[in-house]
């Protein structure tokens, strides 16, 4: 069989129970393929990791991948599971915040680590300045969780809507203390999770063909976790080396992330409007570039072809 | 240097020798050091009885017991059995009134204080003016001969003048009862000679008790008036000599007959405890 | 013997109350702020009934850690990854690796440092600077650059765990290698004893004392530098991965119990050295005298 | 050959190095493997040099600061060839002339950082956790119980990993530089407090018995004996906390900042791949932490004269 | 223990003196301590002859470079100016040959080492066998009068034990030149008359320089074969007298006029530059 290794965006958690199912049901080894899978962490930069080749594929987000691909790491997207972004600012009502434009003078948490891109590009469409004052907003890098937003020391903080938010509904606030305010909503959605490989081994048929097939299983995996929340859960929390994960918290993250995923035999598609979109949106913020100039060749379509071949 | 002999003389007249009181009373005191490898018994059913007033030598071979006796009066050991008085209280309330001055085998200065400082520790300690302080100082460190010293440090001296810093040190505290423990044990016979001279001086004009550790025959028949023999494994008191010669003494008294046959009373005293061994 | 253990055990007690007496208050206080967020009505009573029971207590009680840790070391085999016994093992691996590693390292380059003046005068200076190098900081990028080079496992964690360790080493050694008595390098001197000679029969043993009491520095670090090595490498298991996972879903009973674990089995680590060190000084037979 | 010679071909090897990775293509070991025995032999007249200086060095002062810098500046040669000549993704690891120039570019970002975390968390964290480490210790070595009680707890506080103390910091103490600054007093309490307490019982038998005599109190026997004598000591943990304390407020900024602060810089310039800039701030970093060391070690001579391995000049070897 | 003085006469006939070399010549020799609040000149022009198998002692006030002069030739300080060579070489070569073997005037014992190991360490520096290294422990230890503290630690031991267990670690060494400063300084006077005449046995019985260090008159005339007497500030040589006492001498010679002759010639030598001083 031959050898794959896919570097993960985070720790072991149902936002990749795809990947984990299909190694569990066995349907890499089916394609041939023995897959290792690493996961991540808060401080693990996966392109990082594929710059230095300790990975074949890695899951990562347009927006950071874009950027890195500009600092001169030829990287591309091979296909796009995540058709929906996740990310929503969550906020207090008591900080009278209704709409965006509420925000000025208050304090925002956000992740940095390369999830602030979408983040700054929406102030910037705004056109509030991320330096603090009664004119901008003050920003906080939010650290592991959302404690912030219980202790009173942001008025917004940053949520998945799998992950994050829960946690703040099992913090005791209710949703009608809260207001949301969906990236995808206010129109600043950027493409989430996706695969990504180094250029150059697309020139190589082999690695190709093993790609598709990678694809052509993870898919499986997605789809029958998409259809078993409750069992993809358990098969995270059997990976998951920490001990840490509930089967509470990993269902509930199960049902929420099979909202976001693309649907049919399009899913693991990149939608070239979709990716547009996310580039637009990348250009527009002029106070915070994230990328400078429209990216050429950050996508290809040939693995999912091929998959569709297979 | 040596013209403070003949001062000496002159002060003898002023001699009045107050009421005796006890100074140091001992009863039956022994002292052992416990050890994996046998107990040392360091010193063994000891009596003695110091008058205040009194000058007492230990004498008595390496090992015997002097330093561990000093150090028990000192409040530095513990007795392991037997009773001690010092100036009518236990040993550990007369260190705590600060009626001693002792003067160790070793100088034990300290090395980030200059001479000068060295000899302060002890006064300041005790809450002395400064003025005082500076008079005591310039006088014995002058006494001692290391007036042109004051202000060099510790390891800059020879082992000598460091001896004699440590002497000043005790001396400019002008206590009641002196505690010494071979002080001059590393000094030059002229320079040892002046030094107990002085000694001599400061004790009949002050009136102190000392209790006087020596190896020198010759040094404690000059300047004590009791001499306790001392011998060791384990440490007992021999003998205890009362001199018959006057309190304060000259050095043209070692040429005496008197002397010398204290001095082999000594000598014999030790020679059988050595021969025994 | 009797002495230490009461002083240890009312002082133990004191800061149980004093826990508890904390938990009080920065619980209620959150509490307090959820209810007038609310714009509930509350009492004094209320909130301390309720204080001990918050869901994500900014300090969580003395008995809430206890329970946490009886559940996740007492009732789980010692082979589950939910035991804190199974972590506290992975841990204490690369600890331990890069203990004995960073040790002779740190012992090594002070050796090195006394005795050549060319390698004191350019290495000092730059050993000092490294430990001004977070490594904490860049350890996410040592573990992926080491990765990229095939090293894993628990070698990077090592790695990062010795180079907080071999600096608290070298420091004392070389001044314990220095702290010799004057007369005794003298008395070496007049020997003509070689500088081996000069190491093993003098300068090792007065750097003796220096040498333990920065072992149990280095000892310490060491462990702090496998748990932030267990970080970035997150779901890899390990003490740090425990603290991570309960960081990021705000499981604070899991951290303070994964933060005791680590700091019991720091303090049996400081505890055999410093057991070493009494064995060794009692051969040296120094120890009759204190 | 004589020496001057001999250093001629020396210095001239390590120009030649330089030239090398000054003027040629990037990659350049990929294409001319057999390159490398330049700059190993760049490397060896650089330590046959510094090995001569250090001979000379009785006789200028400077020799002592140049010595370090040669050494740098080989080590920098040898990562700048490296880097360049087998073409290492900068995203991996910057050439150190990147790092300078990203120094340089972004002086007055890297200037709020260093105030953030060094003139506000660093020193204040350094100066309560150490004075209330020298406090506690100089408590403990007066009293046999609270040592007994302390010696155990001070153990166990020390053996908290900063990451676990990190995030409850930040939950307790805010965002901004107190937390900071509660993470390094836990970090350089217990370090200080054993340091001072094993200094203060160091103490000279010889010197402890001497100030019984005088029936010194306990203060007076603390500020006249024991103290000096735990200067050594003191210092020595003083310089340790001192690299602790920067590493303590980098690491803590990772679990929560407003966005500014080394920590943050670090942590957020990895995940937008400008590593040249993360390490032009960890260089800020080593010369912050290099300059205070450098400060605390010359007080400590200053002080220390007395002490055997500071001796003002006398004639034996 | 006092029973080897009558042995020492019976050796006496083997006393067959080898040809005399120069073992230590000094030339012009001074010293000075720079220091910030004024150099002290502890040597200054020094011109010093000694012969292989000499016994020579120094003598002078306390502080006049005794020690320092000792070091000089122990290559433990190098001269300021001047010059120096011992047994031919200058002094690093005599010392890195292990020429010498140095009693200091602290004990400078090792504390982890009991007092068995202490006398081992210099022969292990040497390589020498196990069998030879007890042999010769054994031997001075009983010398020295310590065979019942040979595995007790030095702090387990009395000031005047610890000097007597260095003397014996420097002895077991065997060494063609003994440095010794004030060797004898902390040890009562049976003892020391013992280990004076055991000195001067084994002196003579293997022929080695001494080179000796004391502050007693009466401890110079009856071992050397030649007395300097110093002075300090600056140190320098005042007079150098040759003994015209035997070489070989007994304790009863101390009765012998010769010997007062010689030593009252030290002593207003001494005295003299006291007076001046
Ligand atoms: N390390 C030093 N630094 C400065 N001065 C010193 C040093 N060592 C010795 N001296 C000075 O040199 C002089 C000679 O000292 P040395 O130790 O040789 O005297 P000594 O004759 O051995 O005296 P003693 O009989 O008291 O031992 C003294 O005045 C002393 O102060
Ligand atoms: N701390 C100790 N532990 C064990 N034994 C000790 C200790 N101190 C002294 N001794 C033993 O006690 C005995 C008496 O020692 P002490 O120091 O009183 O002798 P000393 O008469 O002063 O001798 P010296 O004239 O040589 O100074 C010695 O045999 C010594 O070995
Ligand atoms: C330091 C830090 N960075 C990011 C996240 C949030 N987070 C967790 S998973 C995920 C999606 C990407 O996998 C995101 C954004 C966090 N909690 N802590
Ligand atoms: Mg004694
Ligand atoms: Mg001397």
């Amino acid at each position: 069989a031959d050898k794959l290794t896919l570097q993960l965006k985070w720790v072991t958690q149902a936002q990749f129970a795809g990947y984990y199912t299909a190694l569990e049901k066995g349907f890499y080894k089916d394609e041939g393929l023995d897959l290792t899978i690493k996961p991540g962490g808060p401080d693990i930069a996966p392109a990082q990791v594929l710059a230095g080749g300790g990975a074949d594929l890695i899951v990562d987000w347009l927006p950071s991948a874009l950027a890195t691909r500009e600092k001169g790491l030829p990287m591309v997207n091979i296909a796009q599971v995540y058709a929906k972004s996740g990310m929503m600012l969550t906020c207090l009502k008591s900080s009278g915040i209704k709409t965006a434009a509420d925000f000025k003078g208050k304090t925002l948490g956000v992740w940095f680590f390369g999830n602030e891109y979408p983040f700054l590009s929406w102030m910037s469409q705004l056109g509030y300045p991320t330096t603090g004052g009664d004119d901008g907003v003050t920003v906080l890098k939010q650290g592991f969780n959302v404690d912030p937003i219980f202790q009173g020391q942001a008025d917004c903080v940053s949520t998945m809507t799998y992950n994050e938010y829960g946690q703040i509904m099992d913090g005791g606030l209710t949703p009608e203390e809260l207001v949301l305010f969906k990236y995808e909503e206010e129109g600043v959605a950027t493409l989430e999770d996706g695969l990504y490989v180094l250029e150059e081994d697309l020139k190589d048929a082999k690695k190709v063909e093993n790609y598709a097939k990678f694809l052509k299983a993870s898919l499986k995996g997605w789809k029958w976790a998409a259809e078993h929340p409750k069992e993809a859960a358990m098969i995270v929390l059997e990976y998951d080396d920490t001990g840490a994960q509930t089967e509470h918290h990993q269902t509930r993250m199960m049902t929420e992330v099979a909202k976001l995923l693309g649907s049919g035999p399009e899913m693991g598609y990149l939608d070239p409007i979709a990716f547009d979109r996310t580039v637009d949106i990348l250009l527009n913020s002029e106070s915070a570039p994230v990328i400078t100039k429209k990216p050429v060749n950050a996508y290809s379509h040939i693995v999912f072809d091929k998959y569709k071949e297979l | 240097m040596l013209a403070v002999a003949e001062q000496t003389t002159l002060t003898e007249p002023s001699l009045t020798v107050k009421p005796k009181r006890e100074m140091i009373s001992v009863q039956d005191l022994s002292l052992v050091f416990p050890s994996k490898d046998g107990d040392v018994h360091a010193l063994s059913n000891i009596n003695l009885s110091i008058k205040s007033g009194d000058f007492i030598s230990f004498i008595g071979p390496s090992g015997c017991g002097k330093t561990t006796l000093l150090r028990v009066i000192a409040d530095l050991e513990r007795p392991t059995s037997g009773s001690l008085k010092v100036n009518g209280t236990d040993a550990e309330d007369a260190r705590l009134n600060r009626l001693y001055g002792y003067v160790f085998q070793a100088p034990a200065l300290l090395p980030w204080r200059n001479i000068k400082q060295n000899c302060a520790l002890p006064m300041e300690i005790s809450k002395q003016s400064d003025a005082h302080k500076n008079k005591q100082i310039d006088k014995y460190l002058q006494m001692v001969g290391l007036q042109d010293f004051h202000n060099k440090f510790p390891w800059q001296l020879s082992g000598g003048m460091q001896q004699r810093a440590s002497i000043a040190r005790a001396l400019c505290l002008n206590p009641d009862l002196l505690l010494m423990d071979e002080p001059f044990g590393a000094l030059d016979e002229i320079t040892r000679d002046h030094m107990n001279i002085e000694l001599l001086r400061i004790w009949s004009e002050t009136q102190k008790t000392v209790v006087f550790v020596t190896h020198s025959i010759d040094e404690a028949v000059l300047l004590s008036t009791h001499i306790v023999v001392m011998s060791p494994r384990p440490g007992r008191i021999l003998k205890v000599i009362e001199s018959p010669l006057p309190r304060l003494k000259t050095l043209a008294l070692r040429d005496r007959p008197e002397f010398h046959a204290l001095a082999s009373e000594i000598r014999s005293a030790l020679a059988h405890e050595h021969a025994i061994d | 013997m009797k002495q230490k253990i009461f002083s240890f055990v009312s002082l133990f007690i004191i800061v149980i109350a004093i826990w508890y007496l904390a938990a009080l208050i920065m619980n209620g206080n959150q509490l307090i702020n959820n209810l007038e967020r609310k714009n509930q009505e509350w009492t004094y009573q209320q909130v301390i009934s309720q204080a001990y029971e918050v869901k994500r207590p900014m300090l969580p009680a003395p008995h809430q850690v206890g329970q946490e840790l009886i559940k996740s070391i007492i009732d789980k085999p010692v082979t589950s990854k939910r035991s804190l016994i199974f972590h506290a093992q992975i841990t204490l691996n690369s600890t331990l690796l890069g203990f004995v590693f960073g040790s002779l390292l740190g012992i090594l380059i002070a050796v090195g440092i006394v005795n050549n003046k060319t390698l004191e005068s350019s290495l000092m200076p730059w050993v000092i600077a490294s430990q001004t190098i977070p490594i904490l900081a860049i350890a996410p990028m040592v573990v992926v650059v080491l990765g990229a080079i095939n090293i894993t496992g628990v070698i990077p964690k090592a790695i990062i765990s010795m180079y907080l360790s071999f600096f608290p080493v070298t420091i004392a050694m070389v001044k314990g290698l220095r702290s010799s008595d004057k007369l005794h390098e003298e008395l070496m001197h007049t020997y003509s004893a070689s500088a081996k000679d000069i190491f093993w029969k003098l300068r090792w043993y007065s750097a003796q004392p220096y040498l333990f009491a920065s072992l149990k520095v280095a000892i310490a670090a060491a462990l702090v530098g496998a748990i932030v090595a267990e970080l970035p490498t997150g779901a890899q298991g390990g003490l740090g991965a425990r603290l991570l996972s309960g960081s990021y879903y705000g499981q604070t009973e899991q951290i303070w119990a994964a933060l005791i674990v680590a700091a019991t089995l720091g303090s049996i680590l400081v505890w055999l050295v410093g057991l070493a060190e009494k064995v060794l000084l009692r051969r040296r037979g120094e120890l009759t005298h204190a | 050959m004589s020496q001057s010679i001999k250093n001629a071909v020396y210095i001239a090897l390590i120009l030649l190095q330089v030239i090398i990775v000054a003027s040629s293509e990037i990659g350049f070991y990929k294409s001319l493997p057999l390159l490398i025995l330049v700059l190993i032999a760049a490397a060896f007249s650089m330590a046959m040099l510094l090995g001569q200086l250090t001979n000379l060095e009785g006789k200028h002062k400077s020799i002592k600061v140049l010595i370090p810098s040669l050494f740098a500046f080989m080590l920098l040669l040898t990562w700048e060839s490296v880097i360049k000549g087998y073409a290492v993704s900068p995203i991996l690891m910057p050439a150190p002339s990147n790092i300078f120039n990203a120094l340089i570019n972004n002086i007055p970002m890297l200037w709020a950082d260093f105030k953030q975390t060094y003139l506000k968390a660093v020193l204040a964290g350094y100066i309560i956790g150490c004075s209330s480490g020298f406090i506690v210790a100089q408590w403990a070595v007066r009293n046999q119980a609270l040592r007994d009680a302390l010696m155990p707890l001070g153990n166990f506080m020390s053996a908290i990993p900063i990451v676990g103390i990190a995030p409850i910091m930040v939950m307790w103490f805010g965002f901004d530089w107190q937390s900071k600054a509660a993470v390094i007093v836990v970090m350089t309490f217990f370090p200080m407090f054993i340091n001072t307490l094993t200094g203060l019982q160091s103490t000279d038998a010889l010197h402890k018995d001497l100030m019984h005599t005088y029936a010194a109190k306990k203060s007076q026997i603390f500020f006249k004996n024991q103290l000096p004598h735990a200067l050594p000591f003191i210092f020595n943990a003083l310089k340790l906390n001192s690299a602790l304390a920067l590493i303590g407020a980098i690491v803590a900024e990772f679990f929560g900042t407003p966005i500014v602060g080394m920590g943050f810089r670090i942590s957020t310039e990895v995940g937008r791949m400008n590593m040249d800039l993360v390490w032009a701030t960890i260089v800020v970093a080593a010369i912050a932490g290099s300059l205070s060391y450098g400060a605390l070690a010359l007080l400590e001579k200053s002080l220390l004269f007395w002490h055997p391995s500071y001796r003002e000049g006398n004639n034996s070897r």
